[in-house]
């Protein structure tokens, strides 16, 4: 009876899974067909996380553009996303490898831990295209954002805002990720060489999300009665939501451009800062990848210069590296849209939607 | 006559209470502001997230269970919300239903752990799993303007009604009863008793399921309500806002002096528990300690704190029952399940 | 009671069923999942493809090993993640860092895995704490350090681990070389009288004393080696990944957990083993690899995951309550 | 000759002298008998003896050499073996690894050579004449009985210096006691030391030649055994005289209360028929494991039953033992400890935690001033000290804790009570009072089913004794028959020897 059951539960099993497969198999054999006759190329978006509002709507770009009138034709996008952890990551681009796709472009869960894994993908004659979180692996593309850049760009504003004096908040971001130790490190040395009349009174853990992010800026501000400044790298909304509870004036702050804290600032004309991480950088990449495999020249490592926002004009008073715009609405803000949207959508030619990005 | 409730509960809730004083003391001798109207209104606002996360689990862990689905019941209480609200649903509606919903998910716990007999945190585990395939699979993203949490569930976590938040009022409602229900109802006696020995409590006429099955259903509905309301002090919801509650909501029932075997233990302590854990991740930045020295210290206080309040209570109890039981021997677990 | 010299009666004694049901459900689901990757992904039938997907498990099965170990006596180390932190951090800091000796190095990391993994033995075995809150602690605790030694990812990791790592023994990739060594270290232990009283003392700490087995003195030992475990792990991820990460511990936790389970070896101690978590956390990763070469949906696979797991343990729970019927 | 003596042990547990001074002489080459009331001393005298618990003072000289207390270990190896009352037996270990457990031949490295410990260990077991028992089964899946056997089989691995056989027969079968007082026997004409712990009077008069009585933690009698009478040995664990054991009865039994037909548990018990009638105490008797704790169970709706029944005049489902006990029917279960008390919780909660709904106000509130008064009334009925009632039940001795058992069973207000085994491991005057208690509740009216290993009990206690065997029902001792003689015959006789067939 209980081999039988056993045995009943292993078929069961067996034949859920190959079945499956079946059906998945058809699919892909279907695309590869496609793929043969009209020479589309294949490329996997290897992702590894999805719990913020950055990963989706990135995911969701990279689709659209994929999709798009001028690409529907020439790519086959695969999208994979993995746990949030190099060696899944490593694991799930094995099997990637395995299938030899003509480009990977990657989010990377490590800056180097998959550096070995992306090697042998290159070995494998595999266009390697790293962006958002680059990778150090030689033989790959590279798209990355200029952290220090950005970091420098957000202390610089906050230390004119301040004119050199005042007490102000900062964030450590997720402890144990390189953003965070960029933005923290280029933060302290920039206060300590250009602004030493600015004091850090208290730091707090956005950990790259709003309920953290509040927790932390309240608890600073119910133990300091003063606070000038809050130089954040995640949610202006939620610093805004704090200084709010706590029945504080409002102080200059900085940010992630979400469209939440950009349409507080804009329509009660507050100083703030946000800097730009466009979701659609995968959709850039994607465009400098089908560049490269129908033959065209890319630099192996291009640094992509976001555009950074300022509630005001008047606010631009400071030495920067980066673009910088004043918000504008339906240009990089939308007053009726989600909060959650990063902002600006849309880049290039392209005409992308925030029903698209959002992927509605 | 009247000492029918074993005075050791009492003492380990007590010395919960006294740990989380005695920080908040230090806290405030280095920092005056930390006694401040608006810091402690805070700390209460934060310690009731932990709270109510906390409560199911307290639950769970008395009838001898634990609940690692609690964190992915939070991130459901706040993205379903958000999901039925921005489609149209009236808020208080939508509440209701959340809650609801989530003490549908705390029963499949139940079911799973009462009569296929898989272990609590296995059953937990993969519904929490389950849970979160589901909620990936909403696509996460809100695409009105509209604020995607009632207005309801913000006010709730963001006003004040006299001197306290409104949030704070209603844990306090719901911890005393909360407390009544352990303390002084029958319901209560047989979570005890289930947690104390599941096979005496059978035999003693106690529908052992149906109670497992209620304390995981509370256990879904008081984490899915957590999530409400931290939707609703946030403003906002995302997929990992219930995670920093898993590790939150067993230490607040462990500091608290429940024994993590089941049996004993009070809501009362595990009140005390998160407003301890709330107060220590609140003054540990200011001394000033990196974020790394911060997880050591937390690290080390936790075990402190259930060590002060398991010590006192539970040593006491093992000698006063290891002075009776020596002279005979209990039996041994073979005499009784000797198979014929 | 008389001394009547009755007759005696004996009670008819059918011989049992020499099929350990344990072993056969892991088996067959393992054995089920080869299958079915192989014929999805028919590249995949390669020994050095192999040797990749076992360097990619490696972490897991160490860890897995590791909770083995602690769930064994009845208890559980969530504090694998930490010690697992530590070590991969060690070894792309210091181990990294310094020329000459890493033999030597990575020795002094496994002996911090030793001793992170005697402090939970202490606090659980010497100071009576219950082994969840204990490794609860713990976890935070050495996570904590692991921060310390290395703020975020980064860091060397010597190259002669990478390629040992990468290499191959007498044509077989070191990956299952170490798998190997791994289930051979522990048919070792399992075979020697220590491992009869780790089996004893899961199985019942107060008859496991009463045969004179030190029944703390195990319990702490047991907790050591699970550090050592942990360690190995971290080791291993990062000679994968030739870096290291602060963080790289904690998905680890609960994976191991649910590979113990759905191995077969029992939260209540005295029963299961190593061997079946190895294979149940191969499993894992098979799923996972199936999951990525099928495309599936991310939902898809994490709800697959979660079945899984109740499947595996319902099956399981209901194979063994059928066997146990039938016997005497 | 060999003299083991013990001199002026004292132990206590915090304010509990459990020991005060205890003295005591035993000699090779003889079975010691040792005697007491439950909290006399005799088990914690037996724990320091083997090493299991550390004394706080007093000596132990075995040929006038001292012997360490406090470690197994150094107890071991000093010669001395126990065979505990609670098996210390490993259920997930296999047979080879209990019997040598920690004495594994082992090569290079501590490694187990497997193949070794199988010979050794069969080679162990046919010096016992116990080949039939297979050495790669794991110990849990023998029976019970077999399970001591094994636990005997270890303690005489290699030969003892003192043999404590700590109430070692209290769970066996006959000819199994039997057995394992011949290894005693064996094992003192080798020169070893054997002490004899029992409940039965009667086992320490057929096998000792001396006895310790015990009591209060002091060492009150030791005489040679033939020198005393049994009632001199129960005043001298009493303290006082008992006048009678087993009470007289008042009424007879009226009509039938319970009628049961066609019950079956499984393949393992019934079909059978029985009836109960009102005001009668109803014995089941047969050797142990014969299926009688699967029928209490049944009766009592602990585990699934097929059949049907009647009480009085309305069917009895008797599915669940929530809804047994509404309908009247309560259990008192065979294991107290695991299967009877809340431990750490106070006498009055385990008193009442039975009948909550009685207690339970329309709200689901207990009404806690009612609960209460019912607790102490009920503490008064069975005669715990009201003092005890705030008191962890695990602080009771075990004739009280079988008290508060049998008291939260009668709060539940019962008209059928199931009592299993209801006195093992209970102190003679303890004993004598439940005897009373039951007589007083079948004068009432109460039906009284009740399984006891102890045939004097059956055969002076009940009514009427059915006996069982392999599940079945194998006959009926009349209220006019009763002897123990009788109850055996029936229980040995119609039980085919299936010892050959077995091997």
């Amino acid at each position: 009876m209980s081999v039988r059951g056993a045995t009943l539960l292993a078929a069961a099993v067996a034949g859920a899974l190959t079945l499956s497969s079946c059906g998945s198999g058809d699919d892909s054999g279907g695309a590869g067909s496609g793929g043969g006759s009209g020479k589309r190329h294949e490329i996997v978006l290897s992702n590894n996380y999805m719990g913020n509002e950055w990963r989706p709507q990135m995911v969701n770009v990279a689709k659209f553009v994929a999709g798009s009138a001028d690409y529907r034709d020439k790519v086959k996008l695969d999208v994979r996303i993995s746990d949030a952890t190099p060696a899944a990551q490593i694991q799930s681009l094995q099997s990637v490898i395995r299938k030899k796709p003509d480009a990977i472009m990657i989010d990377a869960a490590s800056a180097t831990a998959l550096n070995p894994t992306l090697e042998q993908a290159c070995k494998a004659g595999i266009l390697v295209f790293s962006f958002d979180q680059v990778v150090t692996a030689p033989c790959a593309y590279k798209l990355p954002q200029d952290y220090e850049a950005q970091a420098t760009d957000a202390v610089n504003w906050l230390g004119t805002q301040l004119k050199g004096k005042g007490k102000i908040l900062m964030d450590t971001g997720l402890p144990g990720i390189p953003l965070s130790e960029t933005y923290v490190k280029v933060w302290k040395k920039v206060l300590a060489e250009k602004y030493p009349g600015i004091e850090v009174v208290g730091t707090f853990s956005s950990q790259y999300a709003p309920g953290p992010e509040l927790q932390g800026v309240s608890a600073q501000l119910a133990r300091n009665p003063k606070i000038d400044g809050i130089l954040s790298g995640a949610y202006v909304a939620s610093d805004i939501k704090a200084l709010k509870q706590a029945g504080r004036p409002m102080v200059p702050m900085t940010g992630l451009d979400f469209n939440g804290g950009q349409k507080q600032c804009a329509t009660e004309k507050l100083k703030c800062f946000f800097i730009g991480a466009p979701a659609f950088v995968s959709g850039m990449a994607i465009e400098r990848i089908v560049k490269v495999l129908d033959g065209g020249q890319q630099p192996k490592q291009e640094v992509y210069f976001d555009t950074n926002y300022v509630s005001e004009a008047g606010q631009i008073d400071f030495p920067h590296t980066q673009k910088l715009e004043t918000l504008k609405a339906g240009e990089n803000y939308y007053p009726d849209g989600a909060d959650s949207l990063v902002t600006p959508i849309s880049f290039g030619a392209h005409d992308i939607t925030a029903a698209d990005v959002l992927g509605k | 006559m009247t000492r029918l409730r074993a005075p050791r509960i009492h003492l380990s809730t007590v010395s919960a209470f006294a740990l989380c004083a005695v920080l908040f003391v230090i806290a405030t001798l280095h920092a005056s502001g930390f006694a401040s109207g608006d810091n402690v209104r805070q700390l209460l606002v934060f310690a009731s997230f932990v709270g109510f996360a906390a409560l199911g689990q307290t639950l769970v862990v008395l009838s001898g269970g634990m609940d690692l689905s609690v964190p992915w019941l939070m991130a459901f209480g706040g993205i379903q919300l958000s999901h039925w609200a921005t489609g149209g649903m009236p808020g208080g509606a939508a509440i209701a239903l959340v809650v609801l919903v989530g003490a549908l998910i705390g029963v499949v716990n139940g079911v799973g752990v009462a009569f296929l007999r898989i272990p609590p945190i296995i059953m937990t585990l993969a519904v929490g799993g389950l849970v979160q395939a589901y909620l990936l699979s909403l696509g996460l993203l809100d695409s009105s303007g509209k604020s995607p949490v009632p207005a309801a569930a913000v006010s709730a976590a963001s006003d004040r009604l006299g001197p306290l938040p409104i949030v704070a009022w209603v844990w306090l409602v719901v911890a005393v009863a909360v407390g009544l229900l352990l303390s002084r109802s029958a319901a209560g006696r047989r979570i005890y008793a289930v947690g104390a020995n599941e096979e005496v409590a059978r035999l003693s006429g106690i529908d052992v399921a149906r109670v497992r099955l209620a304390a995981y259903a509370l256990s879904g509905a008081a984490a899915a309500f957590a999530g409400v309301i931290l939707a609703g002090y946030v403003g906002n919801t995302y997929l990992d806002i219930g995670q920093p509650y898993l590790f939150a909501s067993i230490a607040a029932v462990v500091v608290g002096g429940a024994s993590i075997l089941g049996g004993h233990g009070t809501y009362w302590g595990t009140v005390a528990g998160a407003l301890t854990l709330t107060v220590l991740s609140a003054m540990l930045p200011l001394f000033h300690l990196s974020d790394a020295g911060l997880k050591v210290v937390y690290g080390v206080v936790i075990l402190l704190g259930v060590w002060l309040s398991q010590s006192g209570g539970e040593l006491l109890a093992r000698v006063r029952r290891r002075a009776t039981i020596s002279p005979e021997p209990p039996h041994s677990p073979e005499v009784t399940t000797s198979a014929p | 009671m008389s001394t009547a010299t009755v007759p005696v009666e004996r009670r008819l004694r059918l011989p049992r069923p020499r099929i350990d049901w344990g072993i056969a459900v892991t088996t067959l689901l393992l054995a089920t999942l080869v299958v079915v990757d192989l014929s999805l992904q028919p590249a995949l039938a390669d020994i050095t493809q192999i040797g990749l997907l076992v360097q990619t498990a490696l972490p897991l099965l160490f860890v897995a090993a590791a909770q083995t170990l602690a769930v064994l006596v009845r208890g559980i180390d969530l504090s694998v993640g930490g010690v697992f932190a530590v070590a991969n951090t060690m070894t792309a800091v210091w181990v990294g860092a310094a020329g000459g000796n890493h033999q030597l190095l990575l020795l002094a990391v496994l002996v911090a895995g030793l001793a992170m993994g005697a402090i939970n033995g202490v606090l659980i075995a010497g100071l009576g704490f219950q082994p969840f809150i204990a490794t609860l602690g713990t976890w935070t605790a050495y996570g904590g350090v692991a921060l310390m030694i290395l703020p975020s990812d980064g860091g060397a990791v010597p190259l002669v681990l990478t390629s040992i790592l990468n290499g191959t023994v007498a044509g077989i990739p070191a990956s299952i070389v170490i798998v190997a060594v791994l289930l051979l270290a522990w048919r070792v232990l399992r075979t020697s009288r220590f491992g009869t009283q780790i089996y004893a003392v899961g199985d019942d700490e107060e008859r496991a004393r009463l045969n004179g087995t030190p029944v703390r003195r195990v319990r702490l030992l047991v907790y050591a080696l699970a550090g050592l475990c942990a360690a190995v792990g971290g080791i291993m991820l990062a000679g994968a990944t030739s870096t290291g990460s602060p963080t790289a511990g904690d998905p680890y936790i609960l994976m191991s957990l649910s590979a113990v389970v759905i191995g077969g070896t029992s939260l209540r101690g005295g029963a299961g083993g190593v061997g079946l978590s190895v294979m149940a956390a191969f499993s894992l990763i098979l799923i996972s690899d199936i999951a990525s070469a099928m495309n599936l949906d991310v939902w898809v696979s994490v709800a697959a995951s979660a079945l899984l797991l109740l499947v595996m343990v319902t099956a399981r729970a209901l194979v063994e309550r059928r066997a146990e019927g039938r016997t005497p | 000759m060999r003299l083991l003596k013990v001199a002026g042990l004292r132990k206590s547990y915090g304010a509990v002298d459990v020991l005060r001074g205890v003295g005591l002489e035993a000699r090779g080459g003889e079975i010691h008998g040792l005697l007491g009331e439950n909290g006399a001393g005799k088990s914690t005298l037996m724990k320091i003896l083997s090493g299991v618990t550390r004394a706080d003072a007093g000596s132990v000289t075995l040929d006038g050499e001292p012997l360490t207390l406090g470690r197994p270990t150094a107890s071991t190896a000093a010669g001395v073996r126990t065979v505990f009352q609670e098996l210390s037996t490993l259920p997930q270990l296999t047979v080879a690894e209990n019997l040598l457990y920690g004495a594994e031949p082992t090569a290079l490295l501590g490694h187990v050579r497997g193949r070794r410990l199988r010979d050794q260990a069969r080679e162990l077991l046919a010096r016992f004449g116990l080949e039939r028992i297979d050495v790669d089964r794991r110990l849990g899946t023998l029976a019970l009985g077999d399970r001591q056997l094994l636990e005997v089989v270890k303690a005489l691995r290699e030969t003892p210096r003192v043999l404590i056989l700590d109430e070692a027969t209290s769970a066996l079968s006959a000819e199994d006691s039997a057995w394992v007082l011949g290894q005693g026997r064996r094992a003192a004409e080798a020169g070893a030391v054997v002490l004899l712990i029992t409940h039965r009077l009667a086992e320490v008069r057929a096998h000792a030649e001396r006895v310790t009585v015990l009591r209060g933690g002091d060492d009150v009698l030791a005489v040679p055994t033939a020198e005393a009478d049994d009632d001199e040995l129960i005043a001298a664990m009493l303290g006082r005289r008992v006048e009678r054991l087993y009470p007289r009865r008042g009424g007879a039994p009226a009509g039938p209360l319970l009628r049961v037909s066609d019950l079956s548990v499984g393949d393992r018990v019934g079909p059978l028929d029985l009836t109960l009638h009102e005001g009668e105490v109803l014995g089941i008797g047969g050797l142990q494991g014969q299926g009688q704790r699967e029928l209490l169970m049944a009766l009592g709706g602990a585990v699934p039953w097929s059949g049907s029944a009647r009480l009085r005049d309305a069917p009895y489902a008797g599915t669940s033992p929530k809804r047994a006990i509404a309908d009247g029917v309560t259990l008192v279960p065979e294991d107290r400890q695991r299967e009877g008390l809340l431990l750490a919780d106070p006498v009055a909660r385990n008193l009442t935690v039975g009948s909550l709904p009685r207690f339970t106000r329309p709200g689901g509130l207990i009404d806690a001033a009612r609960e209460a008064t019912a607790a102490a009334a009920q503490a008064t009925q069975v005669g715990v000290a009201h003092d005890r009632l705030g008191s962890p039940v695990s602080a009771l001795s075990g004739g009280n804790q079988q008290k508060v058992v049998l008291g939260k069973a009668l709060l539940a207000d019962p008209s059928v009570l199931l009592l299993h085994d209801c006195t093992r491991g209970v102190d003679v005057g303890t004993k004598a009072e439940i005897f009373t208690l039951i007589a007083e509740l079948a004068d009432r009216g109460v039906g009284i089913v009740l399984y006891s290993s102890d045939l004097s009990e059956l055969a002076n206690v009940c009514d009427r004794v059915l006996v069982m065997a392999e599940g079945r029902l194998v006959g009926e001792v009349p209220s006019g028959e009763l002897s123990e003689e009788a109850i055996l015959r029936l229980a040995v006789g119609s039980v085919p020897d299936r010892a050959e067939v077995a091997a």
